[in-house]
């Protein structure tokens, strides 16, 4: 693994018309680290995240995951190999329990087809008992094995965040993409994200997130990449980023106390 | 200015706002804080009248209000830039901010200038002025939310979380911007989660929880009172 | 030959894109397909014959008379059915807009009963130019639908009240908001589409019968328009409705006339495969 | 006691309107029966009662209706104005027992050697050779045609066309168009026009007959029509612009103008009662109705369709021509009612009656 | 109460239900009864055919009238045409149902939400158009006359009413019985997964053209086999059967049962079928209540009945369940159906 990084991205750049939302970008992420994505509004971050799980397809660069091209790969496809996102507005079955929205993320890892289901094959059978099994165990990882049995109507935001992760977990990932994990959630929850964030790293789970709240992404971040306008204008450890004066500019502003 | 006394509103069966009792005076800038889910955005639709309070009165310079419609707040100006944004996503961001002016549409003039003020505050938007607000990032279109918002020269400006999703950067423009408005003469109301920054630039705050208003005071009180430090600002 | 289909196109294209239009208004609002579009079309034909055939009156003001009481029909069916369902999956609008048009077919062939009728036109000259022949109501038609899109697409983007229009059918709260009473601006859009239905069913009628079903294909083919020129675009709805027109009246004198109608259909189909949003969306996120 | 019989035809729908017709002549009849007094069978006095249901057009409708009426109704009989009914109830007429009375002049319902099947009206091939012969000889032997696309007009077409050519004409094009559906027909008309025919083979249901017509002359024909007999040639010319406009086209007679005792009797019957005009499905079932009854006295009973079946050459015998708008007077083994048809040439502006007969080769 | 609910959602009542099926002709009043029955039955296989890609899979498909059709025009035309026997020619209906559903599908459900939908009724239209002028092949408009019933085996004759009637009886429970077990599979939970967003589904490593693909053609398979059984007892068939408004039918009979639920489907089925024979006797007059009762029903009652049942019963367990803050705003809590339906 050590030689090899697990996400290898070259030139990679997407363009809407006229726009470059993603421009020539080249970066690497190392396996069992946590990296983190900033930059301001409309720089180009989600776009990112899209390229990389394959949800749209990029006008121009490669994407290698574990040295295996993967660029232009159906986004299914990607996620079978190992790459797992939530989005940035938590989208669940609103209707089923937590479990029941759970289980259908490891579908991927199972083989089962329609000729299983009428024949109820052993394979299905065990295959479906895998699934819950594995349900319950991303369950109990994210801390939530007690609402199991709720509706994703009944539980909080945070909650549901927490089952965005979950359920992400489900797909048995080597790496996860997190699109603004904390967005419009309070302090106290965001650091408790933060330590679930860093716990799926301690199991071996790569992350890469998008956040906006500073203080989170600096005491949690491996590695920042900074995008502006499509491009990476910097790259490096927190306490360099910090104290980037390019990213200062673009981004972070001079005055500190927002940050807050 | 603002009134509200002993405002209930539900969903269905589920009391989402219990006896709230509430005083904004003109010029002032109120902060609202609250977890999520503690009935921010449930205020401000019960006062912009998207949601019907099922009791209590709210009452505007005196006058009841309760139950009118929607654009009938407008047009007396108050003003949501609500949560979610709720742009027009397949027009122009231009056409989105002159809808905002909707209430004045007979002034042009006026809604020229409060348009080229708007710009000036989030100048990336005359860039994108012709793309349609639903191809923004989430952040440009909260500025584009805000836009529009500002573009009903509001009397009362309520905004709902309006730094969700923003850049440090801009996130510091807004709190600027809005402090620019209120010294204006807009009385505002403010939601956030970011309560250190709302704090600093408001004249009161209250703190809801569980649809009760539990605690009120001026900023000195707030910033420094122990609990809301622990619960809202961290650390 | 080839310029007397091409009229006869034009005359097509004209009638479809009216009640296209229509269609892809109260699309914009409803977010869905209302299949009762084509009874209110219908009954547009019926209250003209009513009014022109059995009181005496004149053509033109049947055409009114037609257009104000689709409109009020139009705008019940929004009060009444598609506003409680405003916040119901589409599926249940495109049911309840069946049951109306069920409902209606019903009504007029309970009071005029299912047999073809026909409408009288005062402008029964025929011009001739050439080998071409242009009776007086057809060039009614097409300078009648011309100059109601032209009306209405103007009115749309050159009006703040037409704006009100496009806002509400992308945002009902963000609407709201801005301080725009969003049920005046349905039913208006409701009212709009009516009238234009009915206006179109009073041009098109003199020239064929008004009977129940008499909406049913006028109403497919506009599906088809809307969709091939984006849904909820009124440019789209009239070059939409002159490709279709065009189509069927070439196709089915070059092609085949017993495949005729399903030019239309086809086209869609091979449009669609190849471009899955239509020909004039811009793709929005 | 009361017989019931049985209906089921569209009653609601695009085609109601034919549907309300048919069932219209048989309450006459029945109607008219019960008022005296009702009929006797074998000593015992019965009245009529007609229980009509919808089928909308639809063949599994029509099935449907027919197992009701047999079971719940115990009707023997059965009417049905449409070929797909009468498909549908032939799949178990014989074994429930019951005898379908179909007005459809498609040949295939009693080709298919049914043996409780009646077709009601007419073979339209009587009316060929004379139509041909009327139309070619005052205008000229090239013909386009140009009538509707559903199945009556196809059988039409296919029996028309080589009578047309072995009389010596010519087809120069052939452009039938959907007459319910289409929504202008003016591009099929002038498809047909640019072919320069003399005479036009038209025919639908009749105003959209007298669309077409009235486009055609729009367009600048000048030829004659041949009016397939399914469009009556006085509603035809409410749409087309006047009897003027369908100068030297022939059809079949409107009833109105029908030249027998019964047909007078009951157009003056129809016109007291309702508004509009008499059709002929309205005649043919009044007169079905009273046949039927006389076949249920010959037989001496009520409810063996067979001997009803069988009793009908006799019954013919007994029905009073004033029961008997169209002269019908035979039936085939097949179970096709047969008559004389009589036939209407629009000649310097009015309505001349001719007789087939007059035309046999 | 509480027992009664529970029991009209237990697995008890379905055998119950079955039982009823089995001794319906015993105590039908007439022949007619089970024939309507048996119809009712054959278009709620229909129906089941398209709750699967409606319902749990959230396309709307309205071509599904269309495919009813070609099933009844495959056994039409290979019987008499062709002179196949029955039996064969309704496994041939399945597998052209089948066929055409997947080439039809993997054009159209690259297509998204109305664009799907109007793209599907345009090919129903065609479907409809083809078969009434496409006369070589079809017979047009004179449509197939004599079309053989199924053929029995020993003493049983499939075209008396009462073995028909067991015989459609059997292929319904063979529906549903596949059906609830795809539904609480994990097949089923992939195509609720695409349901609710396809981004989501994807991301989770589904195929959603594969997926999608696979609950369409099951469900032309199905309306395929309905088609193939109707004709077999009504042994005519005409264009008619491919207009739209057979498409609007089943539509409707799986919106009153309950959209997305096991027995919504035979329940808007049945109760729409017998009354619409309750009200033949209003003519033309029925569709003016009939309109006005679709348009009521969907707007307040727009789970349909069984959707409603068990929401009301769901919300009444809540309630009586130890007392939870948001318990009264639980929408659609239930045990039985809760991953299949909403
Ligand atoms: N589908 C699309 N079509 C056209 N333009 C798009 C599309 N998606 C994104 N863009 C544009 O690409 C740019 C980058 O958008 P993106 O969503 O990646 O930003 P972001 O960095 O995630 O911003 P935020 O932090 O506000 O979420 C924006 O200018 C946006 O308008
Ligand atoms: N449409 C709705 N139907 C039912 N319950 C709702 C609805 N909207 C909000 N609620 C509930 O009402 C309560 C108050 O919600 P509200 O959105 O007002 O909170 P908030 O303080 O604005 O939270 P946030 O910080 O997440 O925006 C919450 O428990 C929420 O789940
Ligand atoms: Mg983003
Ligand atoms: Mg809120």
């Amino acid at each position: 693994m050590a030689e090899q990084p697990l996400l290898k991205i070259s030139n990679l750049t997407k363009r809407f018309g006229g726009l470059a939302a993603v421009n020539d970008v080249s970066v690497t992420f190392e396996a069992g680290k946590i990296n983190a994505i900033i930059g301001p509004n409309g720089a180009g971050k989600t776009t990112f995240f899209n390229l990389v799980a394959g949800a749209m397809p990029p006008s121009d660069g490669t994407i290698e995951f574990q040295g295996m091209d993967v660029t232009g790969m159906s986004p299914d496809r990607i996620a079978r190999l190992g790459i797992a996102r939530t989005f940035q507005t938590t989208m669940l079955f609103e209707q089923s329990t937590v479990l029941d929205n759970l289980i259908v993320g490891h579908r991927l890892r199972t083989q089962s087809r329609l000729w299983d289901v009428i024949i109820n094959s052993k394979r299905l059978r065990d295959e479906e008992k895998k699934c819950r099994a594995r349900a319950a165990e991303v369950l109990d990882f994210v801390g939530l094995s007690h609402l199991a049995n709720r509706f994703i109507l009944d539980i909080s935001q945070e909650e549901r965040k927490r089952v965005a992760f979950a359920l992400a977990m489900a797909t048995d990932p080597e790496l996860v993409l997190l699109d603004e994990p904390a967005g419009g959630i309070n302090p106290e929850e965001t650091e408790n994200l933060a330590s679930l964030i860093r716990k799926m790293v301690r199991h071996g789970i790569s992350v890469c997130l998008i956040e906006h709240k500073m203080d989170m992404i600096m005491s949690l971040a491996d590695k920042i990449m900074v995008l502006d306008h499509g491009e990476k204008i910097a790259e490096g450890t927190p306490e360099q980023i910090k104290n980037d004066p390019v990213v200062i500019e673009a981004y972070l502003g001079s005055d500190e106390d927002v940050e807050a | 200015m603002l009134k509200l006394e002993n405002v209930d509103a539900r969903y269905e069966g589920f009391k989402a706002l219990d006896g709230v009792s509430m005083n904004v005076e003109a010029g002032e800038l109120v902060v609202l804080l609250g977890a999520n889910g503690a009935g921010k955005s449930t205020l401000f639709n019960t006062i912009s009248g998207l949601l019907k309070a099922s009791a209590g009165r709210i009452s505007l310079n005196g006058e009841d209000v309760t139950g009118k419609k929607p654009s009938a707040l407008v047009q007396a100006g108050v003003v949501q830039c609500p949560e979610g944004r709720k742009l027009f996503p397949e027009m122009s961001v231009l056409k989105n901010l002159m809808l905002g002016g909707y209430v004045h549409r007979r002034d042009r003039a006026g809604m020229k200038k409060t348009l080229d003020h708007v710009l000036e505050m989030f100048p990336i938007l005359n860039d994108k002025k012709d793309d349609a607000a639903g191809s923004l990032s989430g952040g440009q279109q909260q500025m584009v939310a805000i836009g529009r918002a500002l573009m009903g020269r509001p009397k009362l400006l309520m905004l709902d979380e309006p730094s969700l999703g923003l850049a440090p950067l801009v996130v510091k423009q807004v709190f600027e911007a809005v402090q620019s408005i209120n010294r204006e003469g807009t009385t505002v109301l403010l939601a956030e989660q970011n309560a250190f920054a709302a704090l600093k630039i408001a004249t009161r705050a209250y703190v809801i929880e569980n649809g009760r208003l539990v605690m009120e005071g001026d900023r000195e009180a707030m910033l420094g009172n122990e609990a809301v430090r622990k619960a809202y600002i961290g650390a | 030959m080839f310029l007397q289909q091409a009229l006869n196109g034009l005359t097509l294209g004209s009638i479809y894109g009216l009640v296209a239009l229509g269609l892809t208004l109260v699309y914009g609002i409803l977010h869905v397909p209302n299949f009762a579009h084509g009874a209110l079309y219908m009954v547009g034909a019926y209250v003209s014959y009513f009014i022109m055939v059995e009181h005496g009156l004149n053509y033109w003001v049947a055409m009114a008379g037609a257009g104000v009481v689709v409109a009020v029909l139009s705008v019940l069916c929004e009060r009444l059915v598609f506003h409680p369902l405003r916040h119901a999956p589409p599926i249940h609008d495109k049911i309840a807009a069946i049951g109306i048009l069920l409902f209606l077919e019903a009504v007029v062939q309970m009071h005029w009963g299912a047999d073809f009728r026909r409408m009288p036109t005062p402008y029964t000259e025929i011009f001739h130019f050439g080998s071409l022949t242009l009776p007086a109501q057809r060039l009614l038609i097409i300078v009648g639908a011309f100059s109601l899109m032209g009306a209405l697409h103007l009115y749309l983007k050159k009006t703040m009240t037409g704006s009100t229009i496009i806002a509400m059918a992308q945002n009902r709260e963000g609407a709201f908001l801005v301080g725009i009473d969003a049920n005046r601006v349905a039913m208006m859009t409701f009212a709009i589409a009516g009238f234009l239905a009915a206006v179109g069913a009073t041009l098109f009628a003199p020239i064929n019968l008004v009977y129940p079903a008499m909406g049913h294909l006028v109403i497919m083919k506009a599906f088809v328009i809307i969709i091939l020129g984006g849904m909820g675009s009124i440019p789209g709805a009239i070059v939409g409705g002159l490709i279709i027109g065009f189509a069927e009246a070439l196709g089915g004198y070059y092609l085949s006339g017993t495949y005729k109608d399903l030019i239309a259909f086809v086209l869609l189909v091979a449009i669609l495969s190849i471009k899955p949003t239509g020909l004039f969306t811009k793709g929005v996120r | 006691e009361e017989v019931t019989i049985g209906f089921t035809g569209p009653l609601s729908g695009g085609a109601a309107l034919y549907g309300e017709n048919t069932v219209e002549g048989l309450r006459m009849a029945a109607t008219e029966i019960n008022e005296a007094g009702g009929f006797d069978v074998d000593g015992e006095n019965y009245t009529i009662k007609i229980e009509a249901l919808d089928d909308k057009y639809s063949p599994s409708q029509a099935a449907v209706n027919g197992k009701r009426l047999v079971q719940q109704y115990k009707a023997p009989i059965i009417f049905t104005p449409h070929s797909g009914g009468t498909f549908a109830l032939q799949a178990f007429n014989e074994r429930d027992g019951f005898l379908v009375m179909s007005y459809t002049s498609v040949p295939a319902v009693t080709a298919k050697g049914n043996k409780l099947t009646v077709k009601i009206p007419p073979n339209f091939t009587d009316y060929l050779v004379p139509f041909a012969k009327i139309t070619m000889d005052r205008f000229g032997k090239n013909m386009a045609v140009a009538n509707a696309t559903h199945d009556y007009a196809k059988y039409w077409t296919k029996e028309f066309v080589p009578v047309w050519r072995k009389m010596g004409g010519e087809v120069v094009a052939t452009n039938p168009m959907d007459y319910n559906k289409s929504a202008d027909y003016y591009t099929g008309v002038s498809k047909v026009l640019a072919e320069k025919p003399d005479v036009m083979f038209v025919g639908g249901a009749s105003e959209p007959t007298g669309l077409v017509v009235r486009q055609a002359r729009e367009l600048g024909f000048k030829g004659g029509f041949v009016i397939m007999d399914q469009a009556k040639i006085d509603e035809v010319a409410k749409v087309s612009g006047g009897l003027e406009s369908l100068e030297g086209s022939v059809g079949v007679v409107p009833l109105a103008d029908y030249n027998t005792p019964g047909a007078e009797r009951f157009v003056k019957l129809w016109t007291e009662k309702h508004d509009g005009v008499a059709t002929s499905e309205t005649a043919y079932h009044y007169f079905a109705m009273y046949l039927l009854m006389h076949a249920m006295q010959e037989a001496g009973s009520v409810d063996d369709p067979a001997a009803i079946r069988a009793a009908i050459p006799e019954a013919l015998k007994d029905v009073d021509p004033k029961h008997n708008p169209y002269d019908v007077t035979a039936i085939t083994d097949d179970g096709n009612l047969g008559a004389e048809p009589q036939i209407a040439e629009v000649k310097d502006g009015k309505v001349v009656i001719r007789e087939t007969r007059d035309y046999k080769e | 109460m509480d027992r009664v609910l529970n029991f009209l959602a237990s697995p008890a009542m379905k055998i119950v239900l079955l039982a009823a099926g089995i001794l319906f002709p015993l105590v039908a009043s007439s022949e007619y009864q089970i024939y309507v029955m048996a119809l009712a039955f054959i278009w709620a296989i229909a129906v089941y055919g398209l709750n699967i890609i409606t319902g749990y899979c959230g396309q709307l498909n309205l071509a599904h009238g269309g495919f009813f059709a070609i099933g009844a025009y495959a056994v039409g035309l290979l019987t008499v045409d062709y002179g196949w026997a029955f039996w064969p020619a309704f496994i041939a209906a399945g597998v052209i149902g089948a066929v055409l559903g997947f080439l039809v599908g993997i054009v159209s459900l690259r297509l998204k939400e109305h664009y799907f939908a109007i793209f599907t009724l345009c090919v129903g239209f065609i479907i409809y158009l083809l078969i009434e002028k496409w006369e070589e092949l079809t017979h047009g408009t004179l449509g197939v006359i004599s079309i053989a019933p199924p053929e029995g085996f020993g003493l049983v004759d499939f075209t008396e009413t009462i073995p028909f009637y067991y015989l459609v009886l059997f292929f319904l429970v063979l529906a549903i019985w596949l059906i609830s077990r795809i539904s609480r599979s994990l097949v089923g939970r992939t195509f609720l997964a695409i349901r609710i967003s396809d981004d989501l589904a994807q991301s989770l490593g589904i195929n959603l053209m594969r997926n999608k693909v696979l609950a369409f053609v099951l469900s032309t398979t199905y309306a395929g086999l309905a088609g193939a059984l109707l004709a077999g007892v009504v042994r005519f068939i005409g264009p008619d059967l491919a207009e739209i408004t057979h498409t609007f039918d089943v539509i409707t009979y799986l919106l009153v049962g309950g959209i997305g639920t096991l027995m919504g489907p035979l329940v808007g089925t049945l109760l729409i079928t017998w009354i619409t024979q309750a009200v033949q006797s209003f003519e033309e007059y029925r569709m003016i209540v009939f309109g006005p009762l679709l348009v009521v029903l969907v707007i307040f009652m727009p789970r349909g009945i069984v959707g409603t049942f068990l929401t009301w019963r769901g919300r009444r367990l809540a309630s009586k369940a130890p007392a939870k803050q948001s318990a009264s705003r639980v929408e659609n809590k239930n045990s039985e159906e809760a991953g299949t339906h909403g």
